[in-house]
């Protein structure tokens, strides 16, 4: 298959195509090449190489664009239930920072003894099959490439069938994985022998392609009535998966911890969580910490959410983040968007460069509260230990309800969450192994009588059969659709006309979903508001109307709504005008030019507008302004009066005004323009003169009906205005 | 569990003299007596899934897979570990081991498994 | 005038009546009263008394809605161009935790000189006179009432008529101030000799009335092509100002300087600031700092925006702020809208909030790079200081184009803001006084030969004149209305439908100006999403579509644009269907119902759903939950099979079942609903069943729709579900 | 200013070996040189804008006080003090300050001030 090129959209279709044969690239976990790096005069510390193309922070256009990128691994979670989709906010993903995919599995599938196969559609996930992991897969190969990172991608070992996922996720090439029993018998109510029988096994699979490990502990906090109060509670658990997987074959290295702040303001967010990241850390220092954004805290504003993720992210720059996970502000509300994910992707971006090397100035106090709360947490956590082994060990203490309780430990709510040793799904399902017990298979873990058949083959199992899938990818099978009815053929049927065709329809999470999200405030109680939210979107032409988010600003005086719906209408590219890109010409034409044919320039700010710094960033030669070609020009200062603009022109003989306009309220910088435009008009100069307006709400098509031969916004470079200039002067010429 | 009122500050007493890296490692004494049985159990049993995984290892479906670890549990073979099972009926019939799969579900395979395993 | 109730509107025809007769309530910039606050547990340091009346974060729904304030006095900005609308603002931002009321003044008054009168309409602020002033203070009389917090307003002292403009603000109760000739000078072109004579009499007025005055350092960061390169000038505009204002009678308590951090991510933002921000308040402890946020690196999003003011907080809470201002996040797009006013506000509240007593587990590193770096940039500062001294002094170095160069001092750059001693706005217009000048007024600066008159007025001129309207406000004169064309009443005849009527349209700063926003994501690259967003806006019946800002998602998978458009229909309230409260018995009424007829539920989260948090709360006793009134359940548990709820309810013989549903991604809440309703029907039990649904995103409407009895979304207690339930049972009963 | 390389270590020798709290004394030292001349300025000196400023306190309205200091500008009076010519007419012919204003403003009151103030 060919390379991906920017310009071009990735095709569902070419990922498809011979996907039977298809075989990943690598295996195991890629973490970011950590070092100092320097740009634009900065020094960054806690930093990686930069991508090979990838997209800067929006205020990063005021900064050269540059595009620091930092030293944890940033993770993604997509979850749109049809992975044909989610493989295009992949490559948007992995252009804004992400190199760790999170592709949420379906809800359910944790209960279905066995794997799946084919490509039907799931709710809130996908379900996990080798079609889905291998197509994922073949579109990260390219997408990698085309960003210039390696990219981690990560599916789930839970449920009864663990051991068969993590031989799928092995053979398929995934990168990372959460599995830890705790989460099936806790959240997922399936028996617990069953399930840590199981999970040695699948962490073997796992650590034999040095596949990262993710345990479940932050579901506590996610289920928890106080997160803040499970703290002791979440060392035991980390404890309980990390000692076990190790114990299982997983180096330290690859054993992450899931662990977020769990408590958001309007507590005293930093006050609790601090204390707990660093008796967290100290603790478990010899594995990873995955810092996972809080989730439990997070209503319907995705504002909200961005705040309390920066939070978090400060708990990361102050202790330690080996992947910096990120949670859509908009989780609170639904499913993720695509613009949530990069919104998410940014803020994280952002926060940690921002924060770069924050230790290097701050130190933690020694004594008092810090200290004090830290050693609080691991005490309880101990305080626990020793009861559960009290009780018999970790299955007893289940049992008990020992788990999610909403008192701290030792304080007990009576309301944790307990399992019968003898219930749950899979109950009585695991088998004892006899003396001759044998499995001629790499990464099996547990007793394994192959000395039966010979000693050589004790280190090697495999070797029995001549290699197994591990060894001889070849020997894996591709199985296709099964479902007739539900699959990604039937799925991109349905959705054809919008692929590389030109019709448009908005969307948020799937092709041609048609949803739209409308922002409106009205001054009046939320009850009121609401209603009239709905009936707007009715008069918009939205079908499906519903509201996602409500804000009370004052009980009378208004309230803001967000709603969403569904537009029943195509765009037709060929219906639009598209702009065309300003042709620059080279340097070197635009120079001569001007030395033939001098031209000088009338500059100011228009009105009363005191903004300067990006007309004299065009102008002045230090930064690449017209200057730099030879364009001559008188800056006539801030807030010059417009009459002062053409008075001047004529004065000096000038063969162009540029006015630059930055407020926009009221339209000032459009009356601005009419009336530069009336002015030059009234003292005969107007066919005479090249009229351009400049400034951030400035565009080419508004200054233009505005009477100006041409606008420039942001982004604007001495080479554009030059080039215009010329070209335009050239015109006027030839007229006469 | 029972309702209980917080009582850490009496039940600390015995960690109050140690010192940090005293109580770390008092913790993962902790955590092994609670790991260790897990990891034995883990150790000495099998399950359908795990079953399910070798052959797949083998180069079985997941279709496959499942029909042969169903078969074999109807006759209690697990307990030899079903790419034992299938290892030995390929070896004895000197067939692929996708065919010695095939051969257990239609029941060819399992009176020379019972036999051998007896 | 009556006071304010939180449920009716603020009436602007109240506000304007007899307004020729109303005198401010008092005098005075207040601070908060800081002090240490409990809530839910909670303990906070940096914080303040809670209000009587206010809206809390939208998290804080999951934690008994607790609305801690922090210690710092919190700025708004508002600036619509029209008082009234600005009033309505105002409220809305009480209620979000401001006390200090900035309304930013029109472009250009700074260059009137005199006072201007009446209400005329402003660009990006209003018009600053004695009728506007009065009207705001006055609603802020009955709003600071409302919400149980003194409320400080603020307005401008700069341009060519300062003194006046400061004596009108004693007159009309205005608390706070920025004063600055250093900001006439550099940025308004006004004459330096004139601005300086001009000031001290300005500080001495606001001093009289203890007016907080902030100075005007932070534009430098604004306007600096570089912004952190200004830093060492920073200091020295921050002193001038300071040492002038306390040398001209302003207590150093009421002396706050105006900071920014210059820096924003991508750059290492507080490796930059965190220096800086110490530096300053080591030199200026005797001051108080008002901490403002960046604006000047901030593009049209609002989420970055949202994300470097959250990191400009935590420079406020590492180091100090006494004032913390708050930037709108639409600032970089347009003037700001109501809804970014109180976004703004709770960023702020929710990031200091959070960030409470940061430094009691902090200190800084005494050695290394940050005093290293602290150190240079006050050293730095000096030495030019000590040129300035060398040039001639201040008048000389601003000739010479010293401040705003941006090179970092000592490097130049030759590209500063040159202003001539001779030049400028108001140039040649000071006047020597004469040995006999006079002035028998308060607070007035410098010479004055009272004493040619007796000893006696020495230290009381107005004694001259029997007190000046310092002392008796009677004296003041009322000017109404100057311009018949341009004024708030007509303004107010124009919207007069949308004012306590039946009419709504939505709005985003003007009533009834129809403006909405749509977010909209086009599968494809900027210039073609661009234009398709705009033909869509149209398809939606919008006028005046614009763009309003643009993210690169990915070059040719996908763009995300937001459009502003307008309206032109009006939502008639009589028109909705507003739904009824629902009703709630007492619990006294349930409990005796329930005891002489057992209710009994089957309760659980439907199908694949693991969220059991929200029905566990409505369920426990401990929680208020409907056990509390006697009403019996038996959970079922997470991801309950739908057959099961009903065979339950028939096994238990339940009056009722509630089903919880978290998950709504594909409409798969709605579907269980009516899987639960079906199976209920075929089983033949559905007329004996309440069947509840709840859930984040299930609300009444939307669960009677799909068959339920009801629904319940977030903010349920158990008493709201009890009181329906005992209701509905009563109705099942009565039909039988 | 003419451009200038940054020499801030060549500039800085003499004040490394300043303590942070000499530095900041230092500092407000330098303050008191540049502010000083500007406060000596401003004592010495009135604008239309004090002198507006002064009559709004004695209760004249904004239009009435531009009108009194414009016509005493006229008349080179505001070195004596706006408040003080009209202090000075009030008591003359024994009238209120704002008719004493609106004298001056109709050029009634000038001769006497430019007398009693020659």
């Amino acid at each position: 298959m060919k390379n991906l090129k920017p310009n071009e959209k990735l095709d569902i279709h070419d990922i498809l195509k011979d996907l039977d044969k298809y075989q990943p690239r690598k295996r195991g976990w890629v973490w970011r090449d950590s070092q100092p790096i320097e740009m634009r005069g900065f020094k960054y510390v806690q930093a990686s190489p930069s991508l090979k193309r990838s997209i800067a922070l929006p205020s990063a256009n005021a900064l050269d664009n540059i595009d620091p990128q930092p030293d944890s691994v940033i993770t993604t979670e997509i979850a749109s239930g049809r992975f044909e989709d989610d493989i295009r906010r992949m490559r948007m993903a992995a252009y804004h920072g992400a190199d760790h995919i999170m592709v949420i599995r379906t809800a359910g599938q944790s209960h279905f003894d066995g794997l799946l196969e084919g490509t039907p559609q799931g709710v809130g996930g996908i379900p996990v099959t080798r079609k889905q992991l291998r197509a994922q897969r073949r579109a990260l190969d390219l997408i990698e490439e085309e960003v210039g990172r390696p990219i981690n991608y990560h599916s789930y070992v839970s449920g009864v069938a663990g051991p068969e996922i993590a031989v799928l996720f092995v053979e398929e090439g995934v990168n990372g994985a959460h599995q830890d029993p705790q989460y099936n018998v806790l959240y997922r109510n399936i028996n617990m022998v069953r399930s840590f029988v199981d999970a040695a096994e699948s962490k073997k699979i796992l650590a034999y392609a040095n596949i990262a490990q993710i345990d479940g502990a932050h579901n506590a906090n996610a289920t928890a009535r106080d997160a803040w109060k499970v703290m002791p509670e979440l060392l035991v658990q980390h404890a309980i998966n990390s000692v076990f997987s190790e114990k299982a074959g997983i180096k330290p290295e690859l054993i992450c911890l899931s662990t977020v702040p769990p408590a958001a303001s309007p507590t005293p967010d930093i006050k609790i969580n601090l204390p707990y990241a660093l008796a967290l850390r100290e603790f478990f220092d010899k594995y990873k910490m995955r810092a996972q954004m809080n989730t439990k805290y997070m209503d319907s504003s995705t504002r909200e959410a961005t705040v309390t993720h920066v939070l978090n992210l400060l708990i990361s720059r102050l202790t330690s983040a080996d992947i910096q996970s990120t949670i859509t502000p908009d989780e609170g509300r639904n499913v993720p968007w695509h613009v949530f994910n990069i919104e998410a992707l940014d803020t994280a971006k952002q926060a940690m460069i921002g924060m770069d090397d924050l230790m290097s100035m701050l130190c933690f106090k020694e004594e008092g509260y810090l200290h004090t709360k830290k050693r609080e947490i691991q005490e309880r956590a101990i305080l626990m230990m020793e009861e559960i082994i009290e009780m018999g060990g970790y299955f007893q203490a289940v049992q008990a309800g020992m788990f999610v309780d909403s008192g701290e430990y030792p304080e007990r709510n009576g309301d944790g969450i307990a399992r019968d040793i003898e219930g749950g799904v899979g109950n009585n399902s695991v088998i004892k192994r006899d003396s001759d017990y044998m499995a001629p298979v790499t990464a099996h873990f547990g007793y394994n009588n192959v000395e039966q058949y010979g000693k050589k083959f004790v280190e090697n199992p495999a070797l029995l059969i001549d290699g197994c899938t591990f060894e001889r990818p070849e020997m894996v099978q591709f199985i296709d659709e099964l479902d007739e009815s539900d699959n990604v053929y039937l799925r991109l049927e349905e959705t054809e006309k919008y692929r590389n065709s030109n019709l448009l329809k908005p969307e948020v999470e799937w092709l041609g979903d048609g949803v739209v999200t409308i922002d409106l405030f009205f001054p009046t109680s939320i009850k009121i508001a609401s209603e009239a939210a709905i009936a707007t979107g009715k008069k918009m032409n939205l079908k499906d109307v519903e509201v996602i988010h409500k804000e009370v600003l004052h009980p009378s005086e208004g309230t803001r709504i967000q709603i969403k719906g569904k537009v029943d209408f195509d765009i037709n590219i060929d219906d639009l005008t598209i702009p065309k890109d300003v042709e620059t010409m080279s340097e070197e034409e635009i120079y001569n030019y001007v030395k033939s044919n001098p031209v000088h320039v009338i500059a100011g700010t228009g009105g009363n507008d005191e903004h300067s710094v990006g007309l004299r960033e065009v102008l002045d030669i230090k930064h690449g302004g017209i200057e730099k070609y030879g364009i001559s020009y008188t800056y006539l200062g801030t807030s010059v009066p417009i009459e002062k603009f053409v008075d001047a022109a004529i004065e000096m003989n000038a063969q162009c005004i540029m006015m630059s306009t930055i407020i926009s309220h009221d339209d000032i910088h459009y009356k601005n323009m009419e009336k530069l435009h009336n002015y030059a008009v009234e003292k005969g100069v107007r066919d005479k003169l090249v009229l351009i307006a400049g400034g951030t709400q400035v565009t080419p098509e508004i200054a233009r009906k505005h009477s100006m031969d041409q606008g420039f916004s942001r982004g604007t470079k001495g080479i554009h205005i030059a080039s215009f200039l010329v070209n335009k002067i050239r015109l006027i010429q030839n007229e006469d | 569990m029972k309702e209980r009122k917080d009582d850490y500050l009496s039940r600390r007493d015995h960690l109050r003299d140690m010192s940090d890296k005293e109580l770390k490692e008092y913790f993962f004494n902790l955590v092994d007596k609670m790991v260790d049985p897990l990891i034995e159990l883990s150790y000495e049993n099998t399950t359908k899934s795990i079953e399910r995984s070798v052959l797949l290892r083998m180069g079985f479906s997941s279709l496959q897979a499942k029909d042969v670890v169903d078969k074999l549990n109807e006759y209690n073979l697990l307990r030899k570990g079903s790419g034992h099972c299938v290892y030995k009926v390929a070896k004895k019939f000197k067939i692929s081991l996708l065919n010695a799969g095939k051969k257990i579900v239609e029941e060819d395979g399992i009176d020379y498994l019972v036999e051998v395993f007896s």
